[in-house]
């Protein structure tokens, strides 16, 4: 018999821990071409904000060594346009959809919850605390303790769904942030967003993205993200969502061993969309041979001494 | 749009730095317009981390033709490919040429903009095909699959001194052109001119744009191009494109 | 005629700016079997503290996608010895050679600088308040402006000779490090140490490193190293030294362009133990070929529009 | 010690996921002592990242082995060489074994622990030599380049059931050993198993461990291992060893 990969993320159940992340799926429906969303634990929608939001001029996209630079700029299509056209689509999904919401003002957090805690088909709130690409609402809320604690208790006050916050990893102490997260009455975090890069041309001696800056994803920041999800776990009481270079089981097993409840995974889609039912099947067969019968056991099951 | 480990039936260096992939791909040769392209692994493991996208250049049967050059690490790994390798390949992608009743077919392009007009050329067959080619240098000039061509080198080491722009701007000097569209392929700058050409002497033209793509198929948003028209989106090059009306967009 | 390659980093004048960072070089006798150290801008030892430290144990490395963990826990050999057995060699390297110094109190950092602020053969100093491998005395400092600040002002107190001050990357604003440094009378910063990362063995869920965390280094790390950069470039004056991730001169001529007055190679020494003068030799042709008669010119001469 | 790009000889699949390397290395070829190493990179590009440390299997004049089994993606990598390819190997690498005046020379290996005592078997020529090669089943036990071979198999598929330190302590008992000196190699759990049995018996050994390498030539400190003496300092494996004295560690 197969294991349970079911989990908990605050009142969601999730079939299993597999989440697609954030800005790294679109709405579902042209990755559903190439995989099955029925079987994956949650999705997450791309960051919606109260109105459309245009995004970056071009360049938008660098490579770096095992890793990706992006400066998108939550380009999105603004709330209503998303309960007009994207969540017909969503909810015949079967998979949990999660809504991620990006804003440049705690009003507008709240806003956009509200209105979008009428909609059945969404089950939780993600809320973007820390893209690195928009000027408000991105870091300036993410590296301050003070903004997180504030807008979680604002959304709180207006959804009874599940909140999750999405922490930045640009801080010190991400674990000051989970815990303000907490005692704003998060139901759990998600770690990490994307990391500031850059990266310049050597001959024209301009930036290669329109924004100068982006947000590294991929491999590349995979031990940083761990770190975190570590440094969280250790510290704070509250389920984490881990994120961060997760491109395989393999990857997936070693952040829910390090502390989180459920993974999410955002660049390795672009390579291989059916990347999510992989890493599915992958933890199916680690617990099978690991003799592990619900991979809630393995959450936080880190071996370390001191 | 499907993904396919595909098998290298042949990998030929047509020149410095310019390869003829050849791969056997029934699933994705089945369904493919001219113009649209695939998203190419090129290696198995997870360096380089994405894809690289390539125009599909010509369709036999079961095999499907790619035609690149040598830029940087992907294809140069891509370069190395022989006869038996497997390739991870996504697509076909994006939107293609409009083939319409146009009784003229004009074909623009610089340097390895010529990748996706051999598989057009064969959709055009009842059409008037000419085929302006332009590179820096004769070193550049490639006439794989092309028809009737005419070449320009910026620095005049083969055809007609100047760009292809230069060139196709004398050939349709006087021309009537209610019946006849440019297709055309090449580096930012060469369309750019192309769009002002066009601008000048109204004629239709298809134009196939490049840029950094993560995705391919629409994911991911890294893709934008401006619209002509004022607007609150960006078209996106993957699948908005990468064939778009040179009136359209703004480079 | 070649370029003029050479910088200044406060009091100094390096013949290039190419240095080999703290703890990727030793004390440079064994790198020097493979490459030149003379033709090499500076070397920059690896940390020294008052008394020998024995670093942590097995294991201290992890490779990881395009990067390492490192944690070596500041393993040196103290003060004393360092001056009677390591300097003799060094003086002889007709490189300029700066002295990394790490401590675990105010007062050591002071207690170093003054003893060795007497040996003629150092020609500066390098404060790693950011080392993410030991409990104290790396991230506690690093993380603390006012720690910077201070141990700042305490070791400008005790010698003339050029002071840089090697900053955490583990902060959300490193500008404002740079800028107490600055206050603090340094003669210049470098940017970045190590990020905190770590990595578990999905089988035992232990961590890799005995440590736990470690600090990742390599190509992984470049983007972010690179927008840290430019970041302290476009706020504060003082000269930066930049480090992460680089391998080659494309890397190095990135640095440099982003505010970096000179740039350190560390974990590419491991690969190619003469990648320093192959960089060299890298910004040589570059500079021929875009008509740049001396590198200073190009420091900070990123374009930005805005 | 020097950088030299080596260029592969021949790559022989020996077993499933064993393989024998044979690169042209003159320079390196010629400073070898049995029991060295060198930090092969495996990749052109900077992927991955780090060199991978093998033992010098064996030397033929100007010629180099190395004997390696399919890990990861380094060895994955290395595994696919062939003829002609140039690899970038730095060494020789750290301190060989000891060459004494023993008579009788015992060679303990598991599993690819056997690397680098063809070489040394060499080197051992007037000297009584017995191999001592344990695995986990008879696919892991490999003979190549010994003399004299005792097999043990964990599962008793060949030879002796039981560890290879299982078979020497039998093979010992009873043995006056003090013209007599062990060299091993292998995982490091046998490794400690040796360490206690050469404990008891009293007999002289020498080992030759494995650590993850940053460097492979003392400047990154990656490598510590403990003394047996209390010390303020650790042993670096890939300079004061990869062989140490077995008493003078703490595995
Ligand atoms: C729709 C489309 C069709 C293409 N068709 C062909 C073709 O038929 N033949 C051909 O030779 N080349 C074609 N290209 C360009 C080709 O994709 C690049 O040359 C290739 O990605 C370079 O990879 P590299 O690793 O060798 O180069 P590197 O420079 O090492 O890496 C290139 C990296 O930069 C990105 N990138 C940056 N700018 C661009 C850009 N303008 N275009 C593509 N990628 C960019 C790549 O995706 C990749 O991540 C096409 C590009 C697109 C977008
Ligand atoms: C002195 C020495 C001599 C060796 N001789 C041989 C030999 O002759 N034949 C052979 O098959 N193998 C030998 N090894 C082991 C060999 O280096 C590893 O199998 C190889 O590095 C695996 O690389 P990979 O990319 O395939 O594996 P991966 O697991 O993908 O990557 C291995 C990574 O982990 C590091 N690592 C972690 N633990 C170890 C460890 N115990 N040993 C080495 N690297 C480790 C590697 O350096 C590398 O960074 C030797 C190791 C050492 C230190
Ligand atoms: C192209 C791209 C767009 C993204 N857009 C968003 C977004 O809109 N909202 C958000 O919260 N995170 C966004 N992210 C961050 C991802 O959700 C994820 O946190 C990050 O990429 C790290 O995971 P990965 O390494 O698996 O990609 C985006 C990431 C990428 C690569
Ligand atoms: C093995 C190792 C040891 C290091 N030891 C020190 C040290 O003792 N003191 C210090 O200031 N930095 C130390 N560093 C950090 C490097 O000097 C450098 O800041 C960092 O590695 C980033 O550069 P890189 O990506 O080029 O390696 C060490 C790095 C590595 C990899
Ligand atoms: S490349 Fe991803 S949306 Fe176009
Ligand atoms: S591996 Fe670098 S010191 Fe031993």
């Amino acid at each position: 018999m197969n294991a349970d990969l079911s989990v908990r993320i605050g009142k969601l159940r999730l079939k299993n821990p597999v989440i697609l992340a954030s800005g790294t799926v679109g709405y579902g429906n042209e990755i559903s071409e190439f995989t099955d969303l029925s079987k994956i634990g949650a999705i997450i929608t791309k960051s919606v904000s109260l109105n459309p939001r245009k995004g970056n001029p071009p360049q938008r996209i660098v490579e770096t060594p095992s890793g990706m630079l992006n400066a998108i700029g939550l380009a999105n299509v603004g709330v209503e346009e998303f309960i007009k056209s994207k969540i017909p689509f969503l909810t015949n999904l079967k998979s949990t959809i999660i809504c991620n919401i990006a804003a440049s003002t705690v009003e507008e957090y709240e806003e956009c919850v509200k209105i979008l805690d009428e909609q059945e088909a969404i089950k939780g709130f993600e809320i973007n605390v820390s893209c690195p690409n928009v000027k408000e609402g991105g870091l300036i809320f993410g590296n301050d303790i003070t903004a997180v604690a504030k807008i979680t208790e604002r959304v709180r006050a207006v959804t009874d769904k599940t909140i999750i916050i999405k922490l930045s990893p640009n801080v010190s102490s991400i674990y000051k942030f989970a815990s303000a997260a907490k005692d704003g009455g998060a139901d759990a975090v998600s770690a990490i967003n994307t990391l500031v890069g850059t990266s310049f041309d050597i001959y024209s001696r301009r930036p290669k993205l329109s924004n100068i800056t982006g947000g590294l994803s991929g491999p590349a920041i995979k031990p940083i993200a761990l770190a975190k999800v570590l440094e969280i776990s250790r510290n704070v009481d509250i389920p984490i969502i881990g994120i961060g270079g997760i491109m395989n089981w393999k990857d997936a097993v070693e952040f829910i061993i390090c502390g989180a409840s459920a993974i999410q995974i955002g660049t390795v889609n672009f390579i291989n969309p059916n990347a999510g039912i992989e890493i599915i099947e992958g933890l199916v067969s680690y617990c099978a041979k690991m003799n592990i019968l619900g991979i809630a056991e393995l959450i936080a099951s880190y071996q370390i001494s001191k | 749009m499907l993904i396919d480990l595909a098998t290298v039936q042949s990998n030929i260096k047509l020149k410095e730095n310019v390869y003829l992939l050849k791969v056997f791909s029934p699933g994705i040769a089945a369904s493919i317009l001219p113009g649209q392209f695939c998203n190419i692994k090129v290696n198995e493991s997870d360096y380089p981390l994405l894809r690289r996208p390539f125009s599909i250049c010509d369709v036999e049967g079961e095999f499907i033709f790619f035609l690149f050059n040598v830029h940087g690490e992907g294809t140069e790994i891509l370069s190395r490919k022989k006869e038996g390798d497997i390739i991870d390949i996504l697509g076909p992608l994006g939107k293609g040429f409009t083939i319409g009743k146009e009784k003229n077919a004009i074909i623009a392009a610089g340097g390895l903009g010529v990748a996706p007009f051999p598989f057009l050329i064969k959709k055009l067959r009842d059409k008037n095909i000419q085929c302006i080619i332009g590179g820096r240098t004769d070193k550049e000039i490639i006439t794989y699959g092309l028809v009737n061509v005419n070449v320009s080198t910026d620095d005049g080491s083969l055809g007609f001194r100047g760009t292809a722009v230069d060139l196709l701007r004398t050939k349709l000097a006087g021309q009537t052109l209610n019946d006849s569209i440019i297709y055309s392929c090449g580096p930012n700058p060469m369309m750019k001119a192309l769009q002002g050409l066009v601008d000048e002497i109204n004629v239709k033209c298809e134009i196939s744009i490049e840029c950094a793509m993560a995705c391919g198929f629409g994911i991911c948003q890294g893709c934008p191009v401006e619209k002509s028209v004022s607007d609150d989106k960006y078209y996106l090059v993957c699948k908005d494109g990468p064939v778009f009306n040179a009136k359209d967009i703004v480079l």
